[in-house]
């Protein structure tokens, strides 16, 4: 069951992973980093069980942690001047490749 | 790509994979680093930096034919080398049958700590971390001299906080994080001390303090986070920490033992290097943390500075 | 009682499983960013916590469940926090929703 | 044995620095193809990592645990390797960040940051 679990979350990693190299605007990718993050702690605690060593849950607080970090982060740059400017360009030009 | 940004943010999940990989090899302290350093903290950078230097990149690759082609040539040599390698996982590699036993087998009797990473990291290898801290030391210190923020304007502007903090108005944003801090916090004292016992250590827990700051910073503005960690007590624990190392091998070779011999700190062997290792990963922790916030607050510093010019001059 | 356990565990996590593989179809399928955060956060915070209370009926010690338990908490804070953030920040920035679906061209 | 089984084992023996230097040379062709200051700094984090991802995977030892001592467990992966990479990703951060700092510096004074614009402007003619 574990094991089973721990392929679907690759799986689902891997969606997400195709949707941030797509993502056409700028919050698709913020989206996906932020699910593959929130899929990476999960995988975290589901590889600690599968080992038999599930101490290390540590390592998957820490990603729960600055998971929220970075996307606070991003989102606070984000309101940064030049990225207001450039952001409708950009969406016609994706639209137009 | 030509947008940076969603090169960054590439970066960022290629970060969160190669950690989740990290585990996978049973390195469980590698991936702890790894989470909360490519995780969080290089992204955050990186995109600091793009917000001064813009988004886009301008000009077409040049030459890719010629790249390519050294690429290939160095790859297919690599390649070419990889096979004289031991097998992947196997046991009788040369690498696992000459220090690392040594370790594993005698960290117990001779360190008394389960986690032979830490015990390796800080006592057998004292040297090479002390190496390192002086070098992320030096680091820091050289950000610090290319950012560094002009003080004098610095004071006479006390309204830039208003449009740094972009979440002046996102209640739900800034009631969360101030739940969360002071737990990051606490944690990163967890991981300080249990680092011992678990995977965890000075460089973890220094990394993820000084993500609580930035946090705390990014939600609640640069100044407020001046006020409360001013940048001088910073710079002064990023020194501190590596006097700290220092000191211990000091003592320890006045006491009679090699540099950084932790045997002779106490009468009792075994707690002399519990002794050295605690206080050693306080300093490494101390050095980590302060070099961060300190590389954080001068990036950050300086794109409020260039805001307010375009500011001053566009009025 | 060990096989009730058992079996319930693996109800909670392959159910968990099937969200987070539901989610990440969502995220590439569905049309525009407000349908994608809807598939993402809603399937995300469900299935996190369904595997997390899966993995939590298999724990050998309390330090371990302690652990979970934070996880879920931290999970349950700020996933929807994040979300939220994100769908204000790009309703600000004047992202408009697909409202109309006058062009059919999904993911 | 005949030649299709070693390839195999080879196969299955080496992939991990297959791997590692599929990674390393995509870090490579980044930092020697583009202009670009940022992305040739994020050429080099990749090279970095995939030194870091060899390093890990030859301490690997099939069957074996975390390095962290635990009772009945016997066999643990080389915590040698886990120590260096240790503070290697921290230094590596620290210099990533000098670099990237390099990088406002030079969009300070030269209002660019691609290097062809940069050669351009000191070598003028």
């Amino acid at each position: 069951m574990l094991i089973a679990t721990t392929v679907a979350i690759l799986v689902a990693m891997f969606l997400a992973m195709i949707r941030g190299i797509v993502g056409p605007t700028f919050y698709d990718r913020i989206l996906a980093v932020n699910m593959f993050g929130t899929k990476t702690v999960l995988f975290i605690s589901l590889i600690g069980f599968v080992m038999g060593r599930p101490e290390f849950l540590d390592i998957a607080i820490v990603y729960a942690l600055l998971n929220f970090i970075s996307v606070i982060g991003v989102l606070h740059f984000s309101g940064s001047v030049e990225f207001r400017h450039d952001d409708h360009d950009n969406s016609t030009v994706e639209k137009d490749s | 790509m030509k947008d940076l940004f969603a090169v960054i943010m590439l970066a960022g999940m290629y970060g969160l994979l190669s950690a989740s990989f990290f585990v996978t090899m049973d390195a469980v302290d590698v991936a702890f680093t790894e989470a909360s350093v490519g995780a969080g903290i290089s992204t955050l950078l990186m995109l600091t930096t793009i917000s001064m230097t813009g988004r886009y990149e301008n000009t077409t690759r040049h030459r890719p034919m010629l790249a390519l082609v050294v690429v290939f040539v160095t790859g297919s040599l690599l390649i070419y080398g990889t096979l004289d390698m031991p097998y992947f996982g196997s046991a009788q590699a040369p690498i696992q049958l000459h220090v690392a036993p040594h370790y594993i087998n005698n960290s117990m009797s001779e360190i008394g700590i389960p986690n032979i990473v830490t015990s390796a990291l800080a006592s057998y290898r004292g040297f090479d971390t002390f190496g390192e801290v002086v070098v992320i030391f030096t680091a820091g210190v050289a950000v610090w001299a290319l950012l560094m923020v002009n003080v004098q304007r610095r004071k006479n502007t006390e309204i830039d906080d208003a449009n740094n903090s972009t979440h002046e108005q996102h209640f739900i944003v800034r009631f969360v994080a101030k739940m969360l801090i002071p737990f990051i916090l606490l944690f990163a004292l967890y991981v300080q001390f249990h680092g011992d016992y678990g995977p965890g250590g000075g460089f973890q827990a220094g990394v993820i303090f000084a993500a609580a700051i930035i946090l705390y910073s990014m939600v609640f503005g640069l100044n407020t986070a001046r006020r409360v960690i001013s940048q001088p007590i910073v710079q002064l624990l990023t020194a501190a920490g590596v006097l700290l190392y220092g000191s211990v091998g000091i003592v320890s070779l006045l006491s009679g033992g090699n540099f950084l011999d932790y045997n002779v700190l106490s009468a009792d062997p075994i707690a002399g290097q519990h002794l050295g290792i605690l206080l050693i990963e306080l300093g490494v922790g101390c050095t980590v943390a302060s070099v961060m916030i300190l590389i954080y607050f001068n990036f950050s510093g300086r794109k409020n500075d260039r805001e307010l010019e375009e500011h001053k001059e566009t009025t | 009682m060990d096989i009730v356990i058992a079996v319930v565990s693996a109800i909670f996590l392959l159910l968990g499983g099937f969200l987070c593989v539901t989610g990440g179809v969502g995220i590439l399928r569905f049309p525009d960013f407000y349908t994608r955060i809807h598939a993402t956060g809603v399937t995300d915070t469900l299935g996190a916590g369904l595997i997390l209370i899966g993995l939590m009926l298999q724990v050998p010690d309390v330090l371990v469940l302690v652990k979970l338990v934070i996880i879920l908490l931290m999970t349950l804070f700020i996933n929807p926090v994040a979300t939220h953030a994100l769908a204000q920040a790009a309703l600000k920035s004047g992202l408009s929703p697909l409202l109309q679906s006058k062009n059919h061209k999904g993911g | 044995m005949d030649a299709g089984n070693d390839w195999a084992a080879a196969f299955f023996g080496l992939y991990n620095y297959w791997i590692v230097v599929v990674l390393m040379m995509v870090g490579f062709y980044i930092v020697i193809a583009h202009g670009n200051l940022i992305k040739k700094i994020i050429g080099l984090t990749i090279f970095q990592t995939s030194v870091f991802i060899y390093y890990i995977s030859m301490g690997n030892v099939d069957g074996g645990t975390a390095p962290i001592l635990a009772d009945n467990i016997s066999q643990y992966s080389n915590p040698l390797p886990h120590v260096l990479i240790l503070t290697a990703i921290v230094v590596g951060i620290a210099t990533t960040a000098l670099g990237l700092a390099l990088a406002i510096r030079i969009k300070e004074s030269y209002g660019t940051i691609e290097e062809e614009i940069i050669q351009g402007m000191d070598n003028p003619g």
